[in-house]
């Protein structure tokens, strides 16, 4: 146990600082925003594309997808500084994230070429079509059929929730491909070109507004996709679907951890000259926020160090829990807090930034409701409380 | 006490829940919320029903029922999110004057209110959010016959809309009131959290009022602090009713979604949030009513019963916003739902008039000042 | 809905008030404390049969059994008399509440005269044998056996959290009197007299001290009980089990009301002239704490109102929870906020006075502690949220 | 940085719980609490194995280790709800006579503590319950070669039994450290919640000691702070050690009893409270350990490190305590059941050195004063 990380990995840290202050772009070429989780702005492309020639996007990956093979203390390190300058390394983030990793993991050489490469570069944008109307919490129950016709499917149904599909160039979408044996089994990944006939995105607005459009609807009659689309084996895709969430998983936590640090510093910004600073009340759930901020950073650190010696880490459930929630009751606070003050939309807004973006330019009521994207997706509280007991605390299933 | 409905007053709750199932259905509230559509049309039926003159004086034309009524009312409208100027006029302009102005100040202002003609709002707060009469730093200065009025005013419900806009402001030490005209007045609109109460800044800048339009006589802080209980009362009212809403939706949600191939409300989970959300909201309800009739019985607990009113009002938000959008998952999430038309409502119960904390401490300084024994 | 009764209502309350006036005990009398629920002092003994010889010990009865017909409004403002002085009407509440109430209404003349008169009257005392081991939550999943045996039964088995059994003269016990049908169609209920051979009654502490003697385990060994001695019809008892803790359930929650008020009024007091009063954050907490007691009165009264109509009061659940739950809540808020002055136990306490025991002479922590007796007997507060759940708000049962 | 137990501190760690579960298992700790059992066997045992040295420096004869290794002992030692003089002498009277004396009075009075020869505690508070030196108002006042002390100190840690007592008091305008024989003072021992912690008020009145026993020269107050950081995040991670067991306890419970045909584990409400216990554990734990750290390091974050440690645990004891007694149902209601012995251990955490409520009050006004910022 200790305060610092080795001299090796602090070099590590140098380099890549150095690297940013030469290569960050300049702050009045960034003032384009990004509409939607596929829309990547001319500028953000840019930078995505000088992080992965330089070996800077994924430094755990190989240098020919945008790394430098660097270990799980020099990944951290990394993304330290990220966070605390609020960076994006990529503003498509399913793309990079999980759809480009997933390729190169499980896809073969020519679908890493002419998907997994060019969505790391910025060249095209992805989505992910994983959830369905009706499935909720359980994945694995999807229905959206794709039939094997030669040398392609035939894919009919509908996927809902996939963030960013109209503007995104492709989906990496989960379908059926075995209706007869038990839920797991007969699942497919697919890569489908957004273009394909018979393939329509219907947008929809979340509950912050109705010009608020990230999720869409996804309808597919008829769709004809290439067998060389396949990722992975036939009804091998519930292993990649899985892998899919799992990707970067190790270091998810440094995006809520900076999410909630993110949010608690605008708060104390903003509170710092008026009657609340001297508020016990409002001291006391403050300090207690600090504590979550700060225990969430070094469960992840802890999670990483275990990790480092082979020992298996189980706090990924606990970290979705306390950085969504953390991130939740902030708001709250504020709007607890602020109270009248809160009622106008515009308080707590400040003008777009790149780096950060969707944070600062909400007001605290629209923060709030966002939180709940955090607490609800990718496994709501409930079912990661049901994790924790279950799976780290040995809890009968019930 | 009977803390229980009369027939006449379960008579009442039904016809005026029809009316605003009829009138101001999720589809109306979201043309307010969506289209920015001006919710006069509501207005004149609800005028036409008297409901504007429910629990006015029958000296200015009112039906003179009590503020029971008045409470079955504001219930009711919180859980229809209805827009328009039934809050303001009825709960803040209205008794303001009632409490400051003579009788004849009082017929010349609630007359047109009793008939549906004018509508009016209240202005107090200076932005420290607290809503404390001592606050306020706003001036008239004599100026002829007249008044010249100086000073800014945060967070006026209608603000911008209403006919008549009465203004605490001082005159030299004493707190006074006085009505101005809504179409004298520099109104600068918010970007509301809920587009269906509308709030306004308003900038007085020297604007001028005839001198019979300062009202009553001597310090009205006293009379203000009483019509601010109603106010605060009737938000309160307004927020258990959207928050009854918002566990209707839940209700009906848990017993339709499946997972896993049963209701998800038959998840332990979800059953213990719903029972909280239900006991807030009990509870929330109940103060409510008390506080209600400790203003129709001008009892001396209404100071305290009115703070606990707004305050378990906003504790029941908290909860009920919170866990009510949590218990939908990515369905109540979206644009398309109505749940968020509630949330909004719920969630600027607690914000203006005093949020929960604010009332909180007032009720447990009362209590410690021995003001109320326990 | 008004804030008063009618006039009749309040004529009945001044009465009760005037005899009070003349008839409390005289303080120099009343030092003697209780050593367990069916531990009578000698004063308090004296004072319940007044009540009962001047029909005021339980009004809603006939005159017979202490009563004089009393309405539900009158019921309630005797009740609120009684908690305005924080009077136990008996010191051996189950014997009075439960047993003496069971036996009226579902037993026969004789067991009236022999054992519910004579409770009522305070010559004898009373305990309630219902839970057993290892049932806990599940009532009717009792196994203590009682055999017919000509004009008798021979009982087996054993009782557990028994209050006051070891000073009570006789038990009420739930019995399997047929095993051989579903569980709650097989249970009857016996008056068993303590003395009987085979009955051995072991009093256990609880946590807060192993002075603090109140509840038993009971065993039966071949326990010889007349068949008279059966209450209501054989194999009929779980109709008398929920009867009995259905009695005088309507005005119960005067109790929690009263518990919660007491606390509130000894916290306000204790913080009256220190810091803690002008502490923002503390009175936050009281303030919510006082509104929590508040609406508990409330909804009593409104369930109250709405029998009074013939209407359904489905208020007991909430009551409970939020009576037991407010008492918790009240000592957590004090230890939190007295923080060192906690720690000795001695702080909090008070000399023991005979209305409102059990409160004023135990420390923050011991009421603390205390409080979740109220949380967990006569079912937990999470099934009190399961009742709510299903029974008021209609959701499937799980 | 790296944030787990290298190989040595994990063999620490099984070696210090193998020592505790056989010297100190629950039935040793019930003799303590229901037969007032002098804990002396138990520290000849510790002290045996150099327990009070671990920590101190080689200067005085300790074994130079670690805050860590400290803490590591500390957690375990909460764990098994461990009486006796260990926690006061070597977090509370140790930390302060190495931060106030010099190393000749270092030598002379953590020597014996680390040899296992002689116990010590601190006084500094005079029942503000803040544990802040600048409350202290005790003093010493110079009389012939010695001084005499005057003034009260209220919830000393084994005030009664300690050999030496580091008393905070001043001297003129300064605050300065006096070491007095425990046979010298006049300690009235509480009635303490938890019986595993003896507390007890001295009453200095008069008592008079040698020159050479006020220690170091000029103003404590930063020593004497810094002192009590160590003792505060000592307290918390003996809490963190009993909130532990709680939930071991727990989970014990809730797999082996069966409600309604199946274990209560799986009943959904009972998970969800165990996941949130959990959670509070773990991150109580962290900010514990990251407190041991900074105070290894002598990092500059210590301060506020300490204050997050000592906050945290009060928030898992308050969460753990109540859940951990409510999910046991009425069997963890009876004296004979262990639970109510880590009950009383992890509440009276809460209440010394500073509550929950005082340490986050001193987190948000370190981070909005810019000293840390977010």
């Amino acid at each position: 146990m200790r305060l610092t990380f080795d001299d090796a990995t602090e070099a590590f840290r140098s380099e890549f600082v150095a690297w940013l202050d030469t290569n960050l772009p300049d702050p009045t070429t960034t003032a384009v925003r990004p509409n939607s989780s596929a829309d990547v702005p001319q500028w953000s492309r840019d930078f995505q594309r000088r992080m992965f020639d330089d070996g800077w996007l994924v430094p755990g990956y190989p240098p020919e997808y945008g790394g430098r093979d660097a270990g799980l203390f020099e990944q951290m390190v990394y993304f330290e500084e990220l966070a605390d300058r609020h960076i994006s390394r990529s503003l498509n983030p399913q793309g990079l994230g999980i759809v480009a990793s997933s390729i190169i993991e499980f896809g073969n050489d020519e679908q890493r070429r002419d998907y997994a490469v060019p969505i790391l570069r910025a060249e095209i944008t992805a989505a992910l079509g994983m959830s369905e109307p009706g499935a909720g919490s359980d994945l694995a129950g999807l229905t959206t059929r794709a039939m094997p016709d030669g040398d392609h499917f035939v894919v009919n149904g509908q996927k809902v929730w996939t963030s960013g599909a109209h503007d995104a160039d492709v989906l990496l979408a989960f379908v059926r491909t075995d209706p007869d044996v038990p839920k797991h089994r007969g699942i497919s990944a697919l890569i489908i070109d957004t273009d394909t006939p018979g393939l329509e995105r219907r947008p929809f607005p979340d509950l912050m507004g109705p010009d608020h459009l990230d999720f869409n609807e996804v309808f597919f009659d008829d769709v004809v996709v290439p067998r060389r689309n396949l990722v992975g084996d036939l009804n091998d895709g519930w292993r990649i679907c899985t892998g899919a969430l799992a990707h970067e998983r190790a270091m998810l936590w440094v995006l809520w951890s900076e999410g909630l640090d993110t949010s608690l510093a605008d708060l104390v910004r903003r509170v710092a000259d008026t009657p609340l600073a001297q508020d016990d009340a409002f001291l006391d759930r403050l300090g207690s926020l600090l504590m979550d901020a700060e225990s969430l950073r070094l469960l992840g650190h802890r999670g990483l160090a275990r990790q480092q010696r082979g020992l298996v880490a189980a706090e990924q459930s606990l970290l979705k829990l306390m950085g969504s929630e953390g991130q939740r009751d902030v708001a709250l606070l504020a709007l607890d807090a602020l109270g009248a003050d809160a009622i106008d939309q515009r308080e707590g807004t400040s003008s777009f930034q790149p780096w950060g973006a969707n944070r600062g330019d909400a007001s605290w009521f629209d923060r709030y409701l966002n939180s709940f994207a955090g607490t609800i997706s990718g496994g709501t509280s409930e079912i990661q409380r049901n994790i924790i007991a279950e799976r780290v605390l040995g809890l009968p299933r019930g | 006490m009977d803390f229980e409905f009369d027939d006449d007053q379960r008579e009442l709750q039904r016809s005026v829940r029809e009316v605003l199932d009829n009138e101001c259905p999720p589809s109306y509230v979201r043309r307010i919320v969506e289209d920015g559509h001006d919710p006069a049309d509501l207005w004149a039926t609800l005028t036409s029903l008297d409901w504007p003159a429910l629990a006015l004086d029958p000296e200015v034309g009112g039906l003179g029922m009590t503020w029971v009524e008045q409470a079955i009312v504001l219930e009711a409208s919180g859980h229809a999110a209805a827009p328009g100027p039934f809050l303001a006029t009825t709960t803040q302009f209205a008794p303001a004057i009632r409490e400051v102005g003579s009788a004849d100040e009082r017929l010349r202002f609630l007359g047109p209110v009793a008939s549906g003609e004018r509508t009016g709002t209240l202005a107090v707060d200076e932005g420290s959010g607290t809503w404390d009469p001592a606050d306020v730093e706003a001036t008239a200065t004599a100026d002829g016959g007249g008044w010249v009025l100086t000073g800014t005013k945060d967070f006026v419900v209608d603000g911008d809309t209403a006919d008549e806009v009465a203004i605490a402001l001082r005159v030299g030490d004493e707190l006074r009131l006085a009505v101005v005209p809504g179409t004298d007045l520099d109104a600068e609109p918010l970007d509301p959290v809920d587009p269906t109460t509308r709030h306004a800044r308003i900038h007085l800048g020297g604007v001028r009022i005839d001198g019979d339009r300062l009202l009553g006589t001597g310090d009205a802080t006293v009379a203000i602090r009483r019509s601010l209980e109603e106010a605060a009362t009737a938000v309160a009212l307004t927020t258990v009713g959207a928050c009854q809403h918002i566990l209707d939706l839940d209700l009906e949600h848990v017993n339709e979604r499946h997972q896993f191939g049963v209701p998800i409300g038959s998840f332990q989970a979800v059953k213990h949030k719903l029972a909280d959300m239900y006991r807030d909201i009990e509870r929330a309800r109940a103060l409510g009513y008390f506080a209600a009739l400790c203003l129709a019985g001008d009892d001396p607990r209404r100071e305290r019963a009115a703070s606990m009113a707004k305050a378990s009002a906003g504790e029941c938000q908290r909860r009920v916003v919170q866990d009510g959008l949590q218990l939908f998952g990515g369905i109540g999430y979206t644009w398309e739902h109505d749940l968020h038309l509630f949330l909004r409502r719920a969630k600027v119960g607690d914000l203006h008039f005093g949020t929960a904390s604010h009332h909180r401490r007032l009720v447990a300084r009362l209590t410690l000042d021995s003001a109320y024994p326990v």
